[in-house]
């Protein structure tokens, strides 16, 4: 056991891989097969993150240098600088790694029955194991090239899965856009890497941390990083893509996008918190993510109230609550120079962000397994098609009410307990900041109660009377978000006292990110 | 002037193409010339990666019957020759999406394949 | 294309496959290695699927051969990674060992093949996997641009 | 309107970067190199090849190929996956 | 182990809340029962009255997605035709906003640099 924690961050990112590479060799024998193997390692899988998890938040960062003599053994004999790659795993990663465990295996279980009689299956499957691996690579490397890399698999992984339904023509439009705008994106984050590593020689993120000396450069890339991350985590003005890729994709790879969207906004955080940290100056880098949180909420909401199709309608929704986000750790990166107003206000917010991020995963997931279950049932989008569901389709139509009353914040589910902790500490910060985000909420249960409404209200019409209710492996994948959001909402001190705050304590703490690296050097 | 012109001539040829690449991809509407794009904004990282390890009078960096001289740097090489893979893989997966456009619109303009906005 | 295309492409793809061959081989010790070696070879698939149409590779050269090929490729390529795990992940556990064990004097030297540890084995599975999936993707791309039916 | 707001940002961003490439703190032709020198000098006792830039891509950065590697095997199966043969009825 | 989200001035415990919530309900329920008992399923009285006019079939009687909030699109014109004219589906204005944002930090860096 002790081996196996040991290794466990590298086999994280290394079992979804293999059983990737083997999927399509499987997949010619026997398709039981195939799926059994897929969901047997995505479980072994989510249980290594948990004990990773547990040991992490027990005993500090974990250190795994690939290549070297022993895994701890950062930095080689003869020189100052680490050489190999280096995952380092501290709080807020397996914070990330335990959302993307429980989401990725939700999708599989899902797509089991969802995905059944369509063509291609296992290079869908392998498609969705590698973007698994891509994610878990991009929460948990300790390097920028690496990261870089990772960022690549997802994005090309993502594209070639949103594009999955060939026949119909904005499905292959999503994942060009999807595509083009990923690779503008990872290679302007290229390109700030190779600024850093011209100055400072090294890709490792401690070192260059411990090395940060915000020239002119620096600056240069610190603005092309968080503008290229922005624009992969759909922030505004850049979300346009999210809501043509998002609604179009099958939905078990759109909760998958939602995690990959959530990595990039760990990467931001990151970036901005570890990497350079003190340094910079932080209230103007701070408002600047402040500025991108305000205009994600309003235009998200106010542009989601006004969609037909239902994914559309949740995909802006998506935006705005990225929004919700960013504005929580814009304030805790804008006070994060003075521990005073980091002690009173400033880790409170950072603890709503982050909780928040694990919510959105959650309740946003429903609510697209739920758009999933309907389009599987009467193969439409339109809410304009659609009418008095919640007479065949209770189960269904439950999960939406739940999905969309955690969405918009109302006690006593989840959505509430983290937004609670973004309006108060963000009141103290700046009140304006809080009034938009309770409007911005309240615009929210107007369009979850339009979309549900609309949906499943109203009378039976008779051309859905013989509609039944979705298979019982979907209704299973829809209960497991359903009893997290039901949890997470009735012991949220429990939650975050677990995962949360350690999570924040290792983000504020950037030196004992650097010691975790440079410390052997005496 | 000089100096600090030789200091940052790399920098500022790989801006340069980055700017020709943003350029097609702000302005061209065709979805191949869109590719194009984004392959000459990757090709611009690459001179930058590579020319960032250039040590002057340096020689390949492999010790099988070497000349004198210092060696120049080799983890960027191994960068640039990742990125070239990554690249070529991101082009053909385009293509194919490309590809697949054109059967379903009929066109390559990307003004007329938006099947979703608003 | 003519008889005399195809004719010369038949006999160039012999030295092709050669020449890839030696860039794999001989990857940790010259200039080159699987990325390049691969390349070279699906240049040359290329280059017969130009020589002699899309329809006529995709009687001997099936996209289900190929991605088995590509698979094999990036499970050995994985695996000698798993191999060094006694120790850590990616350990090159074969240096100084029987196999590929030689180490070469420090600076300049003749060089010899016998050496590198993992580094040749990892080239081997890179470039089988270069190879099949460069061939798979133009010949996909080829056969559906054709308009040629393809298998699932 | 968007084309002259285009050309503005455009520009605006490469002068900026020009800017910060005056600012370079090392001139071409000398770079910092204390990770690369100490790979320069151990590549033939630690990995037991000849070939530097084959050390660091199959050895020290073996983790970027296997993942570079990944990008490819994506790639392939998704342009493979995309250009699909989709005859039968597709539900969901 | 507290169940509650303790932050600035005011405090959050679901179990509180639900234990209010069920009183509440218990109370409603308590008023409810109080209420008329002559309410019979399956008569005229569950049938839907609208001012002696024929009740029209389902599909007219249900208001679909797309006419709900008609009032608040209209109060908001201006606002929406400007915010829906920048969702262009285009590729090319996403690279647009890309370079924009990115401009416009560079510029808001350099000025902060400047005046400090």
């Amino acid at each position: 056991m002790a081996t196996l924690i040991e290794h466990s961050s590298i086999l994280i990112i290394a079992v979804p891989l293999l059983i990737a590479f083997l999927t399509p060799l499987i997949g010619m024998a026997s398709k039981k097969a195939r799926n059994s193997v897929v969901v047997v390692g995505l479980a072994f899988v989510a249980f290594l993150v948990f004990a990773l998890a547990r040991d992490v938040i027990l005993n500090g960062i974990h250190i795994y240098t690939l290549g070297a003599t022993s895994p701890s053994l950062a930095i080689p004999e003869g020189t100052m600088v680490p050489v190999r790659i280096i995952l380092e795993v501290d709080g807020v990663s397996v914070f990330m790694g335990i959302v993307v465990a429980i989401v990725s295996l939700v999708a599989v279980i899902y797509s089991l029955s969802a995905m059944k009689g369509e063509t291609g299956q296992n290079r869908f499957y392998t498609l969705l194991l590698l973007m698994v691996a891509g994610t878990f690579g991009m929460v948990f490397t300790g390097d920028l090239f690496n990261l870089f890399v990772f960022l690549e698999i997802t994005s090309i992984s993502g594209a070639a899965l949103i594009a999955f339904r060939t026949k119909f023509a904005d499905s292959q439009e999503g994942g060009f856009k999807y595509i083009v705008v990923s690779a503008i994106a990872s290679l302007m984050v290229l390109f700030a890497i190779s600024l850093l590593y011209a100055q400072y020689n090294l890709l490792n993120i401690g070192a260059l941390a411990a090395a940060m000396q915000y020239t002119m450069l620096d600056r240069i890339a610190l603005v092309i990083l968080i503008a290229a991350f922005a624009m992969k985590l759909g922030g505004v003005p850049m979300h346009m893509w999210i809501s043509d890729t998002y609604s179009v994709a099958p939905v078990s790879i759109t909760v998958l996008l939602i995690t990959a969207s959530q990595a990039s906004m760990y990467a931001l955080m990151r970036i901005c918190f570890i990497l350079y940290g003190v340094t910079l100056d932080l209230a103007v880098v701070g408002w600047i993510v402040i500025a991108i949180g305000i205009l994600g909420m309003f235009i998200g909401v106010t542009m989601a109230v006004r969609q037909t199709d239902i994914t559309r309608l949740i995909a802006y929704n998506c935006v705005c609550e990225a929004g919700f986000m960013l504005i929580g750790l814009g304030v805790g990166l804008a006070v994060l120079g003075d521990r005073t107003d980091l002690g009173t206000f400033g880790t409170t917010a950072i603890n709503g962000a982050i909780f928040h991020m694990i919510n959105h995963a959650l309740f946003e997931g429903l609510l697209f397994l739920v758009a999933g279950a309907i389009f599987y049932r009467i193969g439409t989008r339109d809410l304009n098609q659609m009418g008095g569901l919640g007479h065949t389709m209770k189960f269904t139509a439950g999960f939406f009410l739940l999905g969309a009353l955690a969405s918009s914040g109302l006690p006593p589910f989840n959505g509430f307990a983290s937004k609670i902790l973004i309006y108060e500490s963000v009141y103290q910060f700046n009140p304006i900041l809080t009034i938009i985000g309770i409007l911005v909420s309240i615009i929210t249960l107007a369009v979850f109660i339009k979309a549900f409404f609309s949906a499943f209200t109203g009378a039976l019409l008779p051309k859905y009377e013989d509609i039944k209710e979705v298979p019982k492996t979907m209704i299973a994948a829809m209960t497991i978000f359903a009893v997290f959001i039901i949890i997470f909402g009735l012991f949220p001190g429990l939650i975050l006292d677990w995962i949360v705050r350690p999570a924040t304590d290792a983000l504020v703490d950037q030196a004992s990110y650097i010691n975790a690296i440079m410390g052997a050097i005496p | 002037m000089t100096e600090t012109l030789s200091g940052n001539f790399p920098l500022v040829a790989a801006v340069v193409l980055m700017g020709i690449g943003l350029y097609i991809l702000i302005f061209r509407r065709n979805l191949i010339k869109i590719v194009m794009g984004i392959t000459i904004l990757s090709s611009s990282v690459n001179l930058f990666l590579v020319t960032l390890g250039y040590r002057a009078g340096g020689i390949a960096p492999i010790y099988t019957d070497a000349p004198e001289g210092p060696m120049v740097l080799p983890v960027v090489q191994a960068l640039t020759l990742t990125n070239i893979v990554i690249a070529v893989a991101t082009s053909a997966l385009i293509l194919s999406l490309v590809i697949r456009i054109y059967r379903h619109t009929g066109s390559l303009d990307s003004k007329k394949s938006r099947r979703m906005k608003g | 294309m003519s008889k005399i295309v195809r004719t010369v492409a038949n006999q160039l793809m012999l030295f092709v496959l050669v020449f890839g061959l030696y860039v794999i081989i001989h990857g940790h010790v010259t200039p080159g290695g699987g990325f390049q070696g691969g390349a070279i070879i699906a240049s040359g698939v290329v280059m017969l699927i130009v020589a002699f149409g899309s329809g006529h590779i995709k009687k001997s050269l099936r996209e289900r051969r190929l991605s088995v090929v590509e698979s094999s490729g990036a499970l050995l390529f994985i695996l000698v990674a798993f191999a060094g795990i006694g120790t850590v992940f990616f350990f090159n556990f074969l240096v100084g060992s029987r196999i590929f064990g030689g180490i070469p004097p420090t600076g300049p030297n003749p060089g010899d093949v016998w050496t590198g540890g993992v580094i040749p084995l990892m080239n081997l599975a890179v470039g089988l996997k270069v190879m099949a999936g460069l061939s798979a993707a133009v010949l996909a791309l080829a056969l559906f641009s054709s308009g040629e039916e393809m298998e699932e | 309107m968007r084309q002259f707001f285009a050309w503005l940002f455009l520009i605006v961003l490469m002068v900026f970067l020009v800017i910060g490439g005056f600012k370079m703190v090392h001139p071409f032709g000398e770079p910092p190199s204390t990770m690369d020198q100490y790979i320069i000098d151990n590549s033939q006792e630690e990995a037991g090849s000849n070939n530097v830039v084959g050390a660091v891509v199959f050895d020290y950065r073996g983790f970027d190929t296997l993942g570079e590697a990944t990008v490819l095997f994506a790639a392939v199966t998704g342009v493979l996956l995309v250009l699909r043969a989709s005859e039968k009825k597709e539900e969901t | 182990m507290t169940l509650i989200v303790e932050s600035g001035y005011e405090f959050w415990n679901p179990i509180i809340w639900l234990i209010t919530f069920a009183v509440v309900m218990v109370i409603v329920y308590f008023f409810r029962k109080r209420g008329e008992a002559k309410y019979k399923k399956g008569e005229d009285q569950t049938q839907i009255f609208l001012c002696g006019e024929e009740v029209p079939v389902a599909e007219q009687r249900h208001v679909r997605g797309g006419n709900a909030y008609w009032g608040f699109f209209e109060t908001l014109k201006e606002y929406y035709d400007g915010i829906v004219r920048l969702h262009t589906g285009v590729v090319n204005d996403y690279v647009v906003w890309f370079v924009a944002v990115t401009a416009i930090s560079a510029i808001i860096l350099l000025i902060a640099e400047l005046v400090r």
